[in-house]
């Protein structure tokens, strides 16, 4: 081939492809855009999404399998613990580190933390991503009422426990009184 | 600016004019393509047909940054790459943005506790206006950080004497 | 050709270096201590032989371990005087596969460098020397590729400690 | 710079670049100052934060270096830091195009120690969301490869299906990009109801809009003339430096990892031959150039989509992930698993001693290894040609340097 017929195939070649994507790219012309407006409009965010934490507080025992679950150690919770009922002091999760995951969810016996569909956790200053997961600090209202019931009743049991062992006490000294009796009485 | 910037009192001129001011500067944000890591991949999904950063003025991506306003730091920053970040920082003309998208930008993300190499934070080399949480976030959100970054610039005083706090 | 098959072809042809192999195992129900192995089999190889011996199963006809998939290395633990030198080979033609190790001792990490024999050795072996600071010598090229040049550690030794600070940047 | 290695140009001045059609392109004998040009690390065509410094005489090249590490994350040192699953979602992030490919590799690496076997389902899952992303990786590779070259359109009209794809996978497990789907033992969660036939619509659409790209990106003249003859690689040179993946069929040599050491379910769809593995033929150019390479990539698309159907089609109810206890011990030993990425032969080498936490967690990133290959390749290309080399390497910075 020589070079001029070359360079000629060479254009042609050029033209004719070039018109093929144009008529790929001119179909699309007429088509509706996919473009979705964010702010107004919203792609659906499925169930399964991986987004913003939530924790279901009530159901939370404190017992730190997520936090050691966790690749990166950036749960950290604190509580103190007043026989079964909890008073929360802090549960954060350092949005600096968290990649998101999901490992922290499964370990979960009560099946309390979870990722919700939220996404977009913007801020102009970093130490708010240490974010706090606690719909509420220390004790539950009603947490209050069932340590108050659970004292009430704790102290009724041991109050009876008393009055019983105060009944026995005196059943015993009386049947040792007797057996002393009894015992003076052979002696005698 | 120069020799008007932050000179003026309020009034209905200055105030205006740096309503205008503001608003030219946050409707033309140009960022720097600066992809790094796997954020690199969102940021160009929010430049292609779904979420279209352009409606915001956003999309002329430049590769020099002598012509962008906005630094996205979309990815992990190590030790090596953070002298040349720094570097282009420098490089890109006032007024200038910069923008954490990612944990590993925010904070070392999930090297933060092995990775010996990657820097906890690229605020500790250059200032940062915006920090987005995710891994990766999703475009939408950096969508949503750049928009917080345009309500920042609109409450900024071009010639107006900058409010001080005490 | 299977591993065993590959073993005696390699004794056969007398290839430099081998002094050994190893099979995954079960554990011996005798002696608790005993877990077995699992995984693949390998050959045991003298790291300053291992040129030659790459070289003779690269041109070896019935073997042809002509591509050389990985070169790393390992450091099995604090306490353990040897490094470990993995290397991947893989055959084409005759489609199957060989892990070769190398014990080469802590102190002395020396040996010589491959890229004679696979070019694709060069960047593993960077990386190796880096990581583990091995010296291969004859390398063509023996600098850091990944780290920054003035690095202080082999990072991927387990007695590495993390460094403090890097150039006014705090590490913490 | 000091430390720069010099190279000889593959071509002789005198003789001139070899043009199609057996002529070639003289350069007049004119000795220039040699210039050294550094790429990088911010550079729009080096797909991430690689800098390659170019040493240039005039407009040809005869010396680059490619500096690596501007991404190094320091992986290898958080597998054996980190328990075996927890380690799952860092596999994710290396080759952050591929991630189900990674969590495949590693999962099969931990299961080749751990001895067990896998649900049918979970295999079936396993394979069809690997295939998947092999599409949405290739979408990217030729994407970019476009948009290096100067071709806008095709990497928006990509980007549009990748869309898509990445929403199918936010659907199964909850993320776009770093799934942690494949579990070590099965796969994370089935899949939802509906999702399978969803798969079926994106691979009826798919046929369609791949031919689109091809008639608009991969046949067009014009990037047919920035690609072809340009970067070529022999099949010594492949095997030399240890190529796998589409470099190594770009070269017309006759290697899968998916067909030639069948695993997962590949053995059954080899047997049904539902697949073929698309070779370059040198047919634009010499063979091994850089058409070839995206031609490969194309083409790897659709025999893709027709794994997907053949998943589509087998697929049976049952478990997906077999009785894997929470904290996992692996029985001691090592175990090596490569298996085909969409760029190469991805490896995992892992060690464990029965504890906890691996003693080794290696991985044999393709990239990295095909990107050696640049140091050979550049010299006697056009400084222009530099992107199209690069590009058509496919590199995933964040498992060159991991």
């Amino acid at each position: 081939m020589t070079a001029v017929t070359h360079y000629f195939k060479n254009v042609v070649d050029s033209v004719k492809t070039t018109l093929i994507g144009l008529g790929i790219t001119g179909k699309y012309l007429l088509q509706k855009p996919i473009t979705v407006q964010y702010p107004d409009e919203r792609l659906p965010i499925p169930n399964r999404y991986r987004g913003i934490h939530y924790l279901e507080q009530e159901k939370c025992i404190d017992c730190l399998a997520c936090a050691r679950a966790c690749p990166i150690d950036c749960i950290e919770m604190d509580a103190v613990r007043h026989g079964k009922e909890l008073e929360w002091i802090s549960f954060t999760l350092d949005y600096q580190k968290c990649m998101f995951c999901e490992l922290c969810v499964y370990p979960c016996p009560k099946d309390c933390i979870h990722m919700g569909t939220e996404f977009a956790f913007v801020s102009y200053d970093r130490s708010e991503f240490v974010h706090d997961l606690l719909s509420y600090r220390g004790m539950a209202r009603d947490a209050k009422v069932r340590m108050v019931e659970a004292e009430k009743k704790k102290k009724a049991k041991e109050e009876a426990k008393k009055a019983k062992e105060g009944a026995q006490a005196a059943v015993v000294a009386e049947a040792a009184d007797d057996e002393g009796e009894e015992a003076s009485s052979e002696d005698a | 600016m120069g020799l008007f910037e932050k000179q003026f009192e309020d009034n209905v001129l200055t105030t205006n004019v740096d309503w205008l001011l503001n608003w030219c500067r946050l409707s033309s944000i140009w960022p720097m393509t600066f992809g790094l890591a796997c954020c690199a991949i969102e940021m160009m999904a929010v430049g292609c047909a779904h979420h279209d950063i352009d409606r915001f003025g956003a999309g002329a991506f430049r590769a020099s940054p002598r012509q962008a306003d906005l630094m996205i730091v979309a990815g992990t920053v190590n030790f090596k790459m953070a002298e040349r970040i720094k570097r282009l920082y420098d490089q890109m003309p006032s007024p200038k943005y910069a923008i954490a998208m990612g944990a590993c930008a925010t904070g070392g993300g999930p090297y933060y506790k092995y990775g010996y190499t990657v820097v906890k934070g690229v605020d500790r080399v250059v200032p940062v206006d915006v920090y987005i949480a995710g891994c990766p976030p999703r475009p939408e959100a950096l969508l949503e950080g750049l928009m917080k970054l345009q309500e920042k610039i609109q409450a900024s005083s071009v010639i107006r004497k900058p409010i001080h706090t005490v | 050709m299977n591993f065993q098959g590959i073993y005696d072809r390699i004794r056969s042809i007398q290839a430099p270096g081998v002094t050994g192999m190893d099979e995954p195992r079960e554990p011996n129900p005798q002696d608790k201590k005993d877990k077995g192995r699992s995984g693949d089999p390998y050959v045991l190889v003298d790291p300053q032989r291992l040129p030659e011996f790459l070289e003779c199963l690269r041109d070896d006809p019935s073997l042809k371990f002509e591509l050389m998939a990985d070169l790393t290395a390992t450091d099995p633990s604090k306490e353990d005087g040897y490094l470990w030198i993995n290397v991947q080979l893989l055959s084409l033609v005759r489609k199957h596969r060989l892990a070769v190790k190398c014990l080469l001792p802590k102190e002395n990490a020396v040996m010589p460098s491959s890229v004679s024999v696979h070019r694709g050795a060069q960047w593993a072996e960077r990386e190796c020397s880096e990581m583990y600071g091995i010296t291969f010598e004859g390398h063509p090229d023996p600098r850091n590729i990944l780290l920054p040049e003035d690095w202080i550690g082999h990072p991927l030794r387990k007695d590495y400690e993390f460094p403090e600070e890097y150039h006014g940047i705090s590490c913490k | 710079m000091s430390t720069t290695k010099t190279y000889e140009p593959s071509i002789s001045r005198t003789e001139g670049r070899p043009l199609a059609g057996g002529e070639r392109e003289y350069m007049i004998d004119v000795r220039t100052q040699d210039m050294e040009v550094n790429m990088g690390p911010q550079h729009p065509a080096t797909h991430g934060v690689m800098r390659v410094l170019v040493r240039a005489d005039g407009e040809l090249i005869t010396g680059a270096q490619p500096h690596l590490g501007y991404l190094h994350r320091c992986a290898e040192k958080i597998g054996e830091s980190v328990e075996w699953l927890q380690y799952l979602p860092y596999t994710d992030r290396y080759d952050y195009l591929a991630a189900m490919n990674n969590n495949l590799g590693y999962s099969m690496a931990v299961e080749k120690l751990m001895g067990i076997e896998i649900p049918r389902r979970a295999m079936m899952l396993r394979t069809l969301c690997a295939e998947l992303n092999r599409i949405g990786s290739h979408l990217i590779a030729i994407g970019t490869y476009g948009l290096d070259i100067g071709a806008f359109t095709p990497f928006l009209y990509m980007f549009r299906e990748r869309e898509w794809m990445m929403a199918l996978f936010e659907k199964i497990c909850g993320a776009r990009l770093t799934y942690s789907y494949i579990r070590i033992g099965g796969v994370f969660n089935d899949a939802p109801p509906g999702w399978l036939s969803e798969v079926e619509a994106f691979c009826d659409t798919f046929e369609v809009k791949w031919r689109e790209y091809y008639d608009l990106l991969i046949q067009n003249h014009i990037f047919v003339k920035r690609t072809a003859d340009i970067g070529v690689i022999t099949r010594e040179m492949a095997l030399d430096f240890g190529l796998t993946g589409p470099m190594l069929r770009g070269s017309a040599i006759d290697w899968d990892l998916r067909r030639d050491t069948p695993y997962e379910l590949y053995d059954e769809i080899c047997k049904d031959k539902a697949f073929e593995i698309p070779l370059a033929s040198g047919e634009k150019g010499t063979l091994g150039d850089c058409w070839d390479r995206a031609w490969v990539r194309a083409m790897e698309m659709m025999e893709s989509i027709k794994i997907v159907r053949w998943c589509l089609d087998k697929i049976e109810p049952g478990p997906v992930i077999g009785d894997i206890p929470k904290t996992l011990r692996i029985p001691p030993g090592e175990a090596y698993v490569g298996i085909e990425n969409p760029r190469g032969e991805l490896g995992h080498y892992v060690v464990s001693d029965g504890g906890k936490i691996a003693v080794r967690c290696r991985v044999r990133g393709p990239s990295f290894v095909n990107l050696a290959v640049l140091e050979e390749l550049m010299p006697g290309a056009l400084l222009a040609d530099t992107i199209a080399i690069i590009g058509s390497t496919d590199i995933v910075v964040g498992e060159t340097d991991r």
